[in-house]
């Protein structure tokens, strides 16, 4: 499969890796004590590196070459997806649901405070993962500031309960609107753009909200942000630490159960389906009589919705809120959540929030090559499988008889 | 009147940095129709290439003149074998892709050289070697105008004046116009749209690394994050000149400085970033097309 | 329909209140007219007509009638047999479809990871309520709808041949079916006009003439249908009345005897297959 | 064993505070908790404390542990995010730490303190200076080994006012939590006192491409001096441009600008700077000791913070050591009242937390050296 020609070609591409990485990876200056570090240890693992990555590359894309002309032959048929198998076999998947499901209800007593606490940050990114989703996944928009939205609510948390001693479960559904009347009001001038001015539009608005929490002291009390927002009490009872954790981690389950069931049924939905032409084709969509403006926005203020009582939540847990937590990385990651898992498809925007939150955290010896990773994720994804780990299932319909 | 001539100065000095980096931004929305996310980063790394072999040469005992250009010449040639090689990895496979999905390729590519820049050297910020003396006749215009400004303003100029020369006068210039009005059928008259497109990337990323040299020499310190500022705000001015024109990204870039520093020095310079980007939102809603750019519609 | 209602319909097309009625429709394009001062009727019941050489434009005027573009100057008015005429020029596409309006795409435009069946589905988006809350509570209404949407669209289906396709992804149906699903998706939002953008194109004569049946069928209905077509031989054994554009410009109108006839056309085509037809 | 201790405890649904948790704690080690950023952008500023752990637990070690019962290190890296904080806090405390050296940075530490605060574990930061920490009474379980940042704005204001008697100042910040918080209270203190006037008050953007807009501003302001709130690469920037356009400008910045790079980076234009810090501790014999032995282990000169890293883990040890329990109460106690040696003298703590003996002095730069004038 690999030829020699390949081989040679490898090379020469692991060469223009070597030259191309030699100031900034071989080389490390102190400009203060004029003192210059070789590191050629890195040039050799550079050089093994690309080589190897060439040839994998160039395998797969071999494999991928060959198997499409047996399917253009007929030899084989077109293999859908394990994930797609997987999901229509109800032998399968219910007994795995049940295991799940069991095993989300035991986890906070089998494990550490500390792993329920990191479960409900991974729960966390999965609800937001899920609301990013319908705006990304579903209808196609790519929202570069969801995290404003997400500032929205857990300020809105901070602020209600600073001012007006406002509880967790008042204003849930209160950062939950206001983050999508700001989701309204955003959108309603610029969802005419198109996709790529929209990102760009939605990125520069996450950078203002936070900013404006920066510099409005009077406000949002600046960048030293402000601390001692209560954990969600129940029936007024005083919860220890492990306590209101546990208790946190049963709210989470339930927001993403919630979410679930709600972004299930939206997909399934008249409104659904019109997110998903939306998708597709925007022009098609209007001449289908689809209002396009309207239809976007409803995607793009549910998905703010959804960020803002993440938000909440977020407050909540961390019981004190500054603007450095919603930076445009944090946007970023999410991103990453969907594009991983897969447009529009839960199952995979469910795993990829596991997998994206819960593996660095256990290897944290990695934790500094955790940006690195992420992007190139999205590089990766879009290159190799843009449909994401597990792609999005059309849903079949029961014919009704007639 | 002093004032004013010391923040217009000022002003031009930032334009003059963002529109080098935003020429790159506009060369390659105009042939590819791609936002390039990752073009800070090339700017970025370019001002580190700077770093490390000024810092090399000068630890080595080579003189100041000779610093200077070798600098010079590695950052833009590194910058621009980065730039390449960013577009053949991310880009190219995605050519025929759905819009959004090089989008979301180059935004992963910033973050992948961000961070691979923070791991490899340093995240704390550098001092950048004093490449740039101060002129003794610039002397009695000190409190104006600094040496550093004079010579950026110099060098975009002259940069700017080679950059319009090659794209109206020579062959791959005219590729370069051809492929950016219609790919399809530049391919058919015999152009290599993939070449072209590569030598876009080329002349952009060496484009931001001259920016990135001159910036780090004029402000003095480095670190792996000034890209992604620097690339914004210079988007933002491709995009009010009108992105995919080469002159209307010029322009956006002066007018964005300009009303940076006058923001700064008759407002308040602590929503300068808010401002900015409130621009942007703003030109895109209301004049997607920009100043110098031209309405498209989208063919059915 | 029969002959003598045809005959009925082309002596009295001047008298009867048109369907759609357009008058001085005009599009600019930065300084270059690419429709120049059209008029153009189309009846109740009929089949017409739209040809032209390659850049007349055809398409363009498709467009601006669909609310695509906005047209430089001119009226698009649509009057349903029964009620009231309402100005068409300036709404949004999905507006004009609601008004009745329903088109396809020269090359085609469906949902291509979407089922065959949903595809349909969309087309009904217009003509249903559903709001959001209704999608996450399904309400008995909800439901209803929803049943009636995939009971109409799957009618549409077997009318148009394709109802054993209907769980496949659209881009996997072959050319030929795929230009009849543009068109079962676009009856499904229930239209007056249906404007067929090239609906032969790149079909064999086979799949040509199922085609010609089938826009007979939706004619037949009670639709009135607005076609742009280069295949003569369709274009002439199916229209009532045939519209001729070059350059932006009508050239000629008629019956497709008179434009058989019309030199001004022959010349446009520069004798281009005419005589074939 | 652990699924029943919580489902009592959920039942029970008392207070049953983490005294238990540390009571269950096998008397044999005692768990020292570090917490801040050791792993990304910020990393620098965390490092430095775990090793200065480290060397004074290897030496506690050596000499038998305290009370017999050996130190044991746990080590959590924050990347100085609140939200990371929270969980950082709650592995320590699910672990069972009995104290926490920490967090490094103001906003993480404040995301953390509730959750120690809960589980009645004390804290120390050698670095955390926001005045609202101590001063708000939120946090009873918090200590400190740095001043906070109201009293080196005092320092400052009063070495502008009645040492250079400047009249008219112009205040500059980064717009960070740090230097942000220090600017309000310099701003505050000008003003209470009616010495002077505080003639521009502006943020800064770190990282933006030029700052000579805004030294123009400071020029026309007519500021005799510039007082900076935040870290040094900003503040050798404006310092660089200022000199540059020929100002002479007093220019005075905080502890974040009291660093070496500093000097090394604005080079002859650092000269003349006045920058507030803790009190020069070289010639101490502490310091002097744990720099060479940080010398000896690691071949370079420690990092930011590392001092009061040593006096953090000096006092906190100390407490452990005469408090004789892990108990909350027994450690604030020899807190409060008993006087410890580390590197900047005899120290013991107020009763809101901040060390009293650990206060801020004014440099400026002579010859290319920070030299403690005051």
């Amino acid at each position: 499969m690999i030829s020699l020609k390949d081989i040679q070609k490898g090379l020469l591409v692991s060469l223009w890796f070597v030259f191309l990485t030699f100031p900034l990876l071989v080389i490390k200056v102190n400009p203060i004590e004029r003192v210059i570090t070789w590191r050629w240890f890195n040039m050799l693992w550079i050089a093994l590196g690309s080589f190897s990555c060439y040839l994998a590359v160039k395998a797969y894309k071999a494999r991928q070459l060959s198997r499409q002309k047996r399917i253009k032959q007929g030899v084989i048929k077109e293999r859908t997806a394990w994930s797609g198998r997987i999901l229509k076999e109800p032998g399968i998947y219910i007994p795995f649901l049940i295991a799940v499901g069991l095993f989300a209800l035991v986890f906070p007593w089998i494990f550490s405070t500390y792993q329920t606490n990191i479960m409900v940050t991974a729960l966390m990114y999965i609800v937001l993962g899920l609301g990013l989703n319908i705006v990304v996944g579903v209808a196609g928009l790519l929202d570069l500031g969801y995290v404003a939205f997400y500032a929205v609510g857990a300020y809105s948390y901070a602020l209600l309960n600073l001012h007006f001693g406002l509880g967790f479960w008042t204003v849930l559904p209160i950062g939950g609107l206001l983050a999508a009347s700001f989701g309204i009001l955003l959108g309603f001038p610029v969802l005419r753009l198109r996709g790529d001015y929209l990102a760009i539009v939605t990125l520069g608005f996450g950078e203002i909200i936070r900013l404006i929490l920066e510099n409005w002291n009077d406000f949002s009390q600046g960048p030293s942000g402000i601390a001692n927002i209560p954990r969600p009490g129940l029936f007024g009872m005083h919860l220890s630490l492990d306590q209101s954790i546990t208790y946190l981690y049963y709210l989470v389950i339930g927001m993403v159960l919630f979410t679930i069931f709600v972004v299930n049924r939206l997909q399934n939905s008249r409104i659904g389906r019109a997110w998903f032409a939306l998708r597709e084709d925007e022009i098609a969509c209007q001449a289908m009589g689809i209002d396009k403006t309207r239809t976007k926005l409803t995607a793009f203020a549910l998905g703010a919705t959804w960020a803002g009582m993440v938000g909440v939540f977020f407050a909540a847990k961390t019981t004190f809120v500054n603007p450095a937590s919603f930076t445009f990385l944090e946007s970023a990651i999410i991103l990453c959540i969907v594009v991983l898992g897969g447009m529009g498809s839960i199952i995979g925007v469910i795993l990829a929030a596991l997998i994206l939150i819960l593996l660095p955290e256990y290897l944290r010896a990695f934790s500094d090559y955790r940006m690195l990773a992420f992007g190139a994720v999205l590089v990766t994804m879009m290159i190799f499988r843009p449909q994401g780990l597990i792609a999005n299932v059309r849903r079949i319909y029961t014919i009704p008889e007639e | 009147m002093d004032y004013f001539i010391e923040l217009f100065f000022s002003g031009l000095t930032r334009g003059s940095i963002y529109a080098l980096i935003a020429l790159g931004y506009t060369m390659v929305y105009g042939i590819i129709g791609l936002i390039n996310f990752a073009h800070g980063e090339i700017y970025m790394i370019g001002a580190f290439t700077a770093l490390i072999v000024s810092t090399v040469l000068s630890i080595f005992g080579f003189p100041l003149p000779a610093i200077i250009i070798l600098t010079l010449l590695a950052s833009a040639i590194w910058a621009a074998a980065y730039g390449y090689t960013v577009e053949k990895i991310a880009y190219q496979p995605l050519r025929n892709a759905p819009r959004l999905s090089p989008l979301i390729s180059a935004i992963g590519m910033s973050m992948f050289l961000q961070n691979y820049v923070l791991l490899a050297q340093t995240p704390d910020f550098l001092p950048f070697p004093a490449l740039i003396p101060d002129f003794d006749f610039m002397e009695p215009y000190a409190a104006t105008i600094g040496s550093s400004d004079l010579v950026i303003l110099v060098t975009t100029a002259v940069v700017m004046l080679l950059l319009t020369w090659l794209i109206k006068f020579t062959r791959t210039g005219k590729a370069m116009r051809a492929t950016a009005q219609d790919r399809k059928m530049a391919m058919l008259v015999g152009i290599n749209v993939d070449n072209v497109i590569s030598i876009t990337f080329i002349i952009g990323s060496a484009l931001a690394a001259i920016g990135g040299l001159l910036i780090a020499a004029h402000i003095g310190q480095i670190n792996f994050y000034i890209g992604f500022i620097a690339g914004i705000k210079a988007f933002t001015a491709a995009v009010l000149g009108g992105i995919g024109s080469i002159p209307g990204a010029v322009l956006g870039s002066f007018i964005l400085g300009l009303t940076e520093a006058f923001a700064t020095g008759y407002v308040s310079s602590d929503y300068e970033d808010v401002f900015a980007f409130s621009l942007l939102v703003l030109i895109l809603i209301f004049r997607p097309a920009g100043l110098l750019g031209k309405a498209t519609i989208e063919k059915v | 329909m029969s002959a003598v209602s045809i005959q009925f319909l082309k002596n009295n097309r001047k008298d009867m209140e048109p369907l759609l009625n357009i008058t001085g429709l005009t599009m600019d394009f930065g300084g270059i007219r690419a429709l120049d001062n059209l008029d153009l009727r189309v009846q109740q019941g009929e089949i017409v007509a739209l040809i032209g050489p390659n850049g007349a434009g055809k398409t363009t005027f498709f467009n601006c009638l669909t609310g695509i573009y906005k047209p430089t100057a001119g009226e698009l008015l649509l009057t349903p047999p029964g009620r009231k005429t309402s100005r068409l020029n300036g709404l949004k596409p999905n507006r004009v479809t609601q008004h009745g309006l329903a088109r396809t795409f020269q090359n085609i435009r469906l949902f291509p990871n979407m089922t065959v069946l949903e595809n349909v589905m969309i087309g009904r988006h217009c003509r249903t309520r559903a709001k959001v809350l209704g999608a996450i509570f399904r309400n008995r209404k909800t439901v209803q709808e929803e049943k009636e949407i995939v009971a109409l669209s799957l009618s549409i289906l077997k009318k148009i041949g394709l109802y054993d396709f209907h769980d496949e992804f659209a881009k996997n149906l072959p050319y030929g079916a795929q230009r009849r699903l543009e068109i079962a998706r676009a009856l499904a939002t229930d239209p007056l006009l249906l404007l067929l953008d090239e609906p032969a194109a790149g079909m064999n004569p086979q799949e040509t003439h199922e085609l010609d049946e089938l826009i007979t069928t939706i004619r037949d209905d009670g639709l009135s249908i607005l076609l742009i077509e280069h295949d003569m031989k369709l274009v002439m054994s199916l229209s009532d009345y045939i519209f001729v554009m070059d350059y932006g410009k009508k050239i000629a109108e008629g019956d497709p005897e008179a434009i058989r006839n019309n030199p001004a056309v022959i010349k446009a085509y520069l004798g281009e297959d005419i005589d074939d037809a | 064993m652990k699924m029943h201790h919580k489902l009592l405890t959920m039942i029970a649904a008392a207070a049953l505070t983490a005294g238990m948790a540390a009571g269950a704690m096998a008397a044999d080690t005692i768990k020292i908790g570090v917490a801040g950023a050791h792993s990304g952008d910020l990393a620098s500023y965390g490092l430095p404390t775990v090793k200065a752990a480290e060397l004074v637990v290897k030496d506690i070690n050596a000499k038998g542990g305290i009370n017999g019962a050996k130190l044991e290190l746990l080590v959590e890296d924050d990347v100085c995010k609140p939200e990371v904080a929270t969980n950082t806090a709650t592995k320590l405390v699910s672990q069972g730490v009995n104290v926490v050296i920490g967090h490094i940075c103001s906003g993480a530490t404040k995301a953390a303190l509730p959750i120690y605060r809960d589980a009645g574990i004390i804290v120390m930061s050698p670095s955390a200076t926001d005045s609202s920490l101590t001063q708000s009474g939120d946090y009873p379980n918090f200590y400190r080994t740095i001043a906070p940042n109201d009293a080196q704005a005092r320092t400052e204001v009063d070495f502008a006012l009645n040492t250079l008697k400047v009249k008219t100042i112009a205040i500059i910040h980064d717009k960070g939590d740090y230097g942000k918080g220090f600017a309000e209270d310099a701003k505050k203190f000008i003003e209470q006192s009616g010495k002077a006037k505080v003639v521009l008050f502006e943020g800064i953007t770190p990282g933006a491409v030029d700052y000579s807009a805004v030294v123009q501003k400071i020029k026309r302001s007519g500021a005799e001096a510039v007082i900076f709130g935040g870290y040094h690469p900003e503040a050798s920037k404006i310092v660089t441009q200022m000199r540059k356009k020929r100002m002479t400008t007093i220019f005075l910045s905080d502890d974040g600008v009291k660093d070496d790079t500093f000097i090394k980076v604005a080079g002859k234009y650092a000269e003349g700077v006045y920058a507030t810090g803790p009190a020069d501790v070289s010639s101490n014999p502490l310091t002097k000791e744990y720099h060479d032995k940080y010398q000896q282990a690691y071949g370079s000169e420690p990092g930011a913070f590392f001092d009061n890293a040593i006096a953090a883990s000096l006092a906190l040890t100390n407490a452990l050591a005469k408090a004789g329990s892990t108990d909350e109460a027994a450690i604030a106690n020899v807190l409060h009242t008993e006087d410890v040696a580390t590197p900047f003298g005899s120290i013991r703590f107020d009763s809101k937390g901040d060390a009293i003996g650990i206060g801020f002095v004014v440099y400026q730069v002579k010859d290319g050296q920070y030299v403690q004038i005051q």
